[in-house]
């Protein structure tokens, strides 16, 4: 085959090869290389490793179905991380189809290490508003969320004793898929009450945060499922992000022949036109 | 091998197949996939709306606690709320405008003190750094770098001064700075995808298929 | 003996420091203290109104150094003393009675000084400059490559005798980047009127539907060729994102245009469209503000209109003073940044790292 | 007067809530907390009516039998079909075994997860069909996802790693330089638009039917 061919290639052949490729690592679970923690990672890890034991911390699940595989991964490894070491978790999602995933990452996780909803953590749940709760929890938690997801007054809610603002908080945990998420926390709460604030969020948004990991406005950052996979290595707790890395590793090697052979087959086909 | 038994993993699994078909073409499959994700995510908002936000914020408050601390006066979310729904009325939509009002002076204002305070004063503070760092030539190095970009990328954004000579040149290291940040984006954005990709052959290949516990 | 015990609770008893907290809407009092090395395992924090009997506020945890007492029944403007009881009380180690202190409200929250002066700065020059460009005072700006190459491209359509494509993004028309690409939109439509080359801008949204009708009719009339305006040229396609995307990418392989304008919000659909466009050999020229879909742009279109590029664009074919006032502000400030930036870094170097301190709200 | 009314209630919410950032006296801020409270439960309304209209456009679409129109039976029988779910649970429609969180795990959650999932086919495409390396920025851009590609997952480190750490230099110093350019200028862009909205300042472009 030609290089001129090679740039009329019908592009169905190369979804194919995508398919395979991430499909036959993950059905033959064969093992690439290990996964070694980035700093930013350790970052997220280390900001949670040093809390005291027993502290309240405030669980933001904002991210949907749609990046499910790159976000729910960092959510359940951070409660896991959160559980193991007895934090109080108030968690909440400002996305709209968000809290159901948070309900599961908490019911699994929190009967993993025998934690009971309502005394050890509680979902309050969505609300409306985007950027405008995250400012309104910094006047009134009580007042923003009246109820839980399931309906219960937060009055009535032990773990919710004591919880004003985010005075009462030790540290943001925060799950992010976009907007709004990781930059609105960090406008809206970081710097205007000084919490301190750790985030996992798509590869997609990870660059832009890149700034406030530089001024200390976020002590930590997962990046994508591999940062998942990194913070999953952290707590020596292996699953869904570690067992995907090798399809992705794959992948990756994949498209960035692609640009090669792409610009290799454009090369073969006319002189370069001067941008 | 164990394919599932459970309806509803048959669901989903028949619903993912349909939205990849799209790769082969546009077809009636996907249409009715897409239609489908439409309705049932609309029906979804409303529901979750009114049980996180308008009963427990307004409803409950309003009708059922009229008297204590300043409820009454979500008397005018309330009324606001109604006017929203007048522009289903040919001479009524001025009143949904008052609604609109609100909202319109509430974000940007938020945005103004949000983004002044953590995207300008605070980015500014972060890039104030010393360019040599006794006894860490790295950090010296990497912090003149990130000044020197950061300058550079704010000439080229700098529209009052045509791009000749010297403030040319340093437009032109911006660009390269902002290629690299690109690129950079690309690497992201690659992975990001492929991983949604992971995500749902995972499913398709543990939930449905049962070829693989993950 | 009770002499012995009175003298161990004064031995053993350390200062309470009360304060009225700081840049707060009052009715707060914040206490400090430094807990005796062997601390009890609890403290019941009494509290008194000057004159009154000491009442308990709040059982704390033996180890804490600082509590905010926020309690309802706080008055602005009354004064109180605290006092921390041990608990168990044997042996004793209370505090000593705290200095009187009188909780109020502020009216400046003095961490946010530096934010105040920014921003008031920033309004300062910009109600400065929009004001000047009402009263028609016009800067220079540089030029911008994107939008002299929009004008080649289409001339270059029109002597291959192929038609224009203009892609206004996918927001809805209240988006701000979907506002400028209407700004552009009048333009590309006064030149293809001009050129006499066929235009064609697919919306997915029917409001933008309805201002880029707008906007191309008038487009037309503007340079007199209200008869070659047509109605077919702006489109409502669907609302749906890939959907969109699909039918675009449709009418890119039928009608082959030899320009495609991408101007406006793109998302994920940013690679799809400039991948098809690419394979059809046309010219590529698109802006966006929306920095994840820029690379792709950078790869597959001949010009990138980056980010604030793209605004500025907007802003100068518009002629409009609130936004060249606008962009002249920005600039204003900008220069006054890399200067500050730059002085900050000279003092920081030099060891005085004041300007930056000053700047930081962490 | 129906021109005046809603600049002048944008102006007074708008300068509660700037004012209300820097002070934090009760004078200012019992109001400021209070038009947050309202304007979440405004915005919650918003989203009603936007299905609303979706709900109006859809039926007039299937009455008038336009193109499509049986999809868009499809469409309102899902919208219709969640919303008598969730109603008919009531509270209890965020429970873990309820028909509303059903519907949310087989029907909406699968699709919603993979419309994006899509993506990685079309951006292995577009890397071979549109990434062309025609310039020296194009060529930066390329050298900087590559070693971000390789870098960034296990295989990276399996063949050096320099590749890793190059990568994370690569993020940490240049990539956020230009990020941080990019940022303040996209936040002295927000905040003059911000400021002209509240002041009323800005033309509001077709603003009338933008939202219908």
């Amino acid at each position: 085959m030609n290089l001129e061919s090679l740039s009329r290639l019908d592009r169905r052949w190369i979804f194919l090869a995508v398919g395979l490729l991430v499909i036959l690592p993950l059905a033959f679970g064969f093992h690439i290389a290990p996964v070694e923690p980035s700093p930013r990672s350790r970052g997220f890890y280390d900001a949670i490793e040093k809390l005291p034991e027993g502290s309240t911390v405030l669980l933001s699940g904002d991210y949907d179905p749609s990046t499910i595989a790159e976000n729910y991964p960092m959510h359940l490894a951070a409660a896991r991380h959160l559980m193991r070491r007895n934090m109080k978790i108030i968690a909440l999602a400002l996305y709209p189809a968000g809290p159901p995933l948070t309900d599961q990452v908490l019911h699994l996780v929190g009967a993993e290490f025998g934690k009971k909803e309502g005394v050890d953590y509680v979902n309050l749940g969505y609300k409306t508003g985007n950027e405008l709760v995250m400012s309104s929890m910094g006047s009134s938690i009580p007042r923003t969320f009246p109820v839980d997801r399931r309906g219960i007054p937060v009055a009535d809610i032990p773990v919710m004793k004591g919880i004003h603002n985010y005075e009462q908080f030790s540290l943001l945990v925060n799950v992010s898929a976009g907007f709004p998420g990781t930059k609105e926390w960090v406008q809206q709460v970081v710097s205007r009450y000084h919490l301190p604030m750790v985030a996992g969020v798509t590869a997609v948004s990870a660059p832009e945060y890149y700034p406030y990991l530089q001024t200390g406005q976020l002590h930590g950052l997962l990046g994508g499922m591999a940062g998942a996979a990194e913070y999953e290595a952290l707590i020596e707790r292996p699953a869904l992000a570690m067992r995907g890395m090798d399809a992705q590793s794959l992948a990756h090697v994949f498209i960035a022949l692609m640009i090669l052979l792409g610009n290799l087959a454009f090369l073969g086909k006319k002189p370069a036109r001067k941008a | 091998m164990h394919m599932s038994q459970d309806i509803g993993v048959w669901v989903a699994a028949l619903l993912t197949l349909g939205i990849f078909s799209f790769l082969y073409r546009d077809n009636p499959v996907y249409k009715f996939c897409e239609h489908l994700f439409v309705g049932v995510s609309a029906g979804y908002y409303v529901v979750l709306t009114y049980f996180s936000s308008i009963k427990p914020n307004l409803l409950v408050p309003l009708f059922g606690h009229f008297v204590e601390g300043r409820n009454f006066l979500l008397i005018i979310p309330f009324v606001l709320s109604l006017f929203l729904f007048s522009r289903f009325f040919p001479k009524g939509d001025w009143l949904s405008r008052w609604s609109i009002a609100t909202i319109l002076g509430v974000y940007p204002a938020l945005r103004i003190t949000g983004f002044g305070q953590s995207d300008l004063v605070q980015q500014v503070g972060g890039s104030i750094l010393p360019f040599w760092v006794a006894g860490d030539p790295l950090t010296s190095l990497n912090n003149t770098l990130l000044v020197l970009g950061l300058l550079a990328t704010l000439v080229f954004f700098f529209f009052s001064k045509e791009h000749e000579g010297a403030v040319g040149g340093i437009a032109k290291v911006g660009v390269y700075f902002l290629m690299v940040s690109f690129g950079a984006s690309y690497g992201y954005t690659v992975m990001a995808r492929v991983s949604l990709l992971v995500g749902r052959v995972m499913f398709l290949l543990d939930n449905w298929a049962g070829l693989v516990r993950f | 003996m009770t002499v012995l015990a009175v003298f161990a609770a004064e031995a053993g008893a350390f200062p309470l420091e009360a304060k009225d907290t700081p840049n707060d809407g009052g009715k707060s009092v914040t206490l400090t203290w430094a807990p005796p090395a062997e601390h009890p395992a609890h403290w019941t924090l009494v509290r008194r109104e000057r004159g009154g009997a000491f009442a308990p506020v709040a059982t704390l945890d033996g180890a804490l150094a600082r509590y905010v007492d926020e309690a309802a029944a706080l008055t602005n403007g009354a004064s109180y003393e605290y006092q921390l009881v041990a608990d168990p009380a044997d042996p004793p180690r209370d505090s000593e009675v705290s200095l009187p202190v009188v909780p109020s409200p502020d009216w400046l929250d003095s961490t946010k000084a530096n934010v105040l002066v920014v921003t008031g700065l920033f309004f300062i020059v910009l109600f400065f400059t929009i004001n000047q460009a009402h009263r028609g005072r016009r800067w220079t700006f540089r030029k911008i490559p994107g939008l002299v190459a929009i004008e080649e491209a289409i001339g270059r359509a029109t002597e291959m005798g192929k038609g224009v494509l203009y892609i206004p993004g996918v927001q809805d028309i209240d988006d701000i980047q979907t506002i400028a690409s209407m700004i552009l939109l009048a333009q590309v439509s006064r030149l293809t009127a001009k050129y006499e080359t066929k235009l064609s801008v697919p919306t997915n949204s029917p409001a933008v539907y309805t201002v880029a009708d707008e906007v191309v009719k008038s487009g037309y009339q503007d340079v007199g060729r209200a008869d070659a305006y047509q109605g077919d040229m702006v489109r409502y396609l669907t609302s749906e994102q890939f959907a969109y995307v699909a039918a675009v990418n449709g009418m890119m392989l039928r009608e082959r245009p030899a320009a495609n304008l991408l101007l406006g919000a793109f998302f994920a659909e940013s690679l799809l469209l400039a991948e098809t466009g690419h394979s059809i050999g046309a010219i590529q020229i698109a802006g966006t503000a929306n920095v994840h879909q820029m690379p792709f742009f950078v790869v597959a279109c001949d010009y990138t209109l980056i980010g604030e590029e793209y605004y500025a664009a907007s802003a100068l074919l518009s002629n409009d003073a609130l936004l060249l006032g606008s962009l002249k502000a920005a600039d204003t400030v900008k220069l006054v940044l890399i200067i500050v930036i730059a002085l900050g870094c000279v003092l920081a170097t030099l060891g005085n790292p004041s300007l930056g301190n000053w700047f930081s709200t962490q | 007067m129906k021109r005046e009314i809603p600049i002048l209630i944008t102006l007074i919410t708008g300068l509660f809530c700037l004012v209300g950032f820097f002070v934090p006296h009760p004078f200012v801020r019992l109001l400021y907390d209070d038009i947050q409270q309202w304007v979440i439960v405004i915005v919650g309304a918003t989203y009603v009516l936007g299905v609303a209209n979706l709900l109006r456009i859809n039926m007039h679409q299937v009455s008038q039998k336009s193109p499509d129109w049986p999809y868009k039976i499809v469409l309102l029988a899902g919208l219709l079909g969640m919303m008598a779910i969730g109603f008919s649970e009531g509270v209890r429609y965020a429970d873990d075994g309820s028909k509303f969180q059903w519907m949310y795990n087989r029907v909406y959650s699968p699709m919603s997860a993979t419309m994006f999932a899509l993506l990685a086919f079309f951006i292995a495409s577009a890397a071979f069909r549109a990434f062309r390396i025609r310039s020296f920025e194009a060529l930066l851009l390329a050298i900087a996802a590559f070693i971000l590609m390789i870098g960034r997952v296990p295989i990276g480190n399996a063949i050096h790693p320099i590749i890793p750490a190059a990568a994370d230099w690569l993020m940490e110093v240049p990539q956020n330089a230009a990020k941080r350019g990019i940022l303040i200028g996209a936040a002295l862009g927000v905040m003059a638009t911000g400021i002209r909205l509240i002041l009323g300042m800005e033309k509001t472009y077709g603003s009338g039917e933008g939202s219908s």
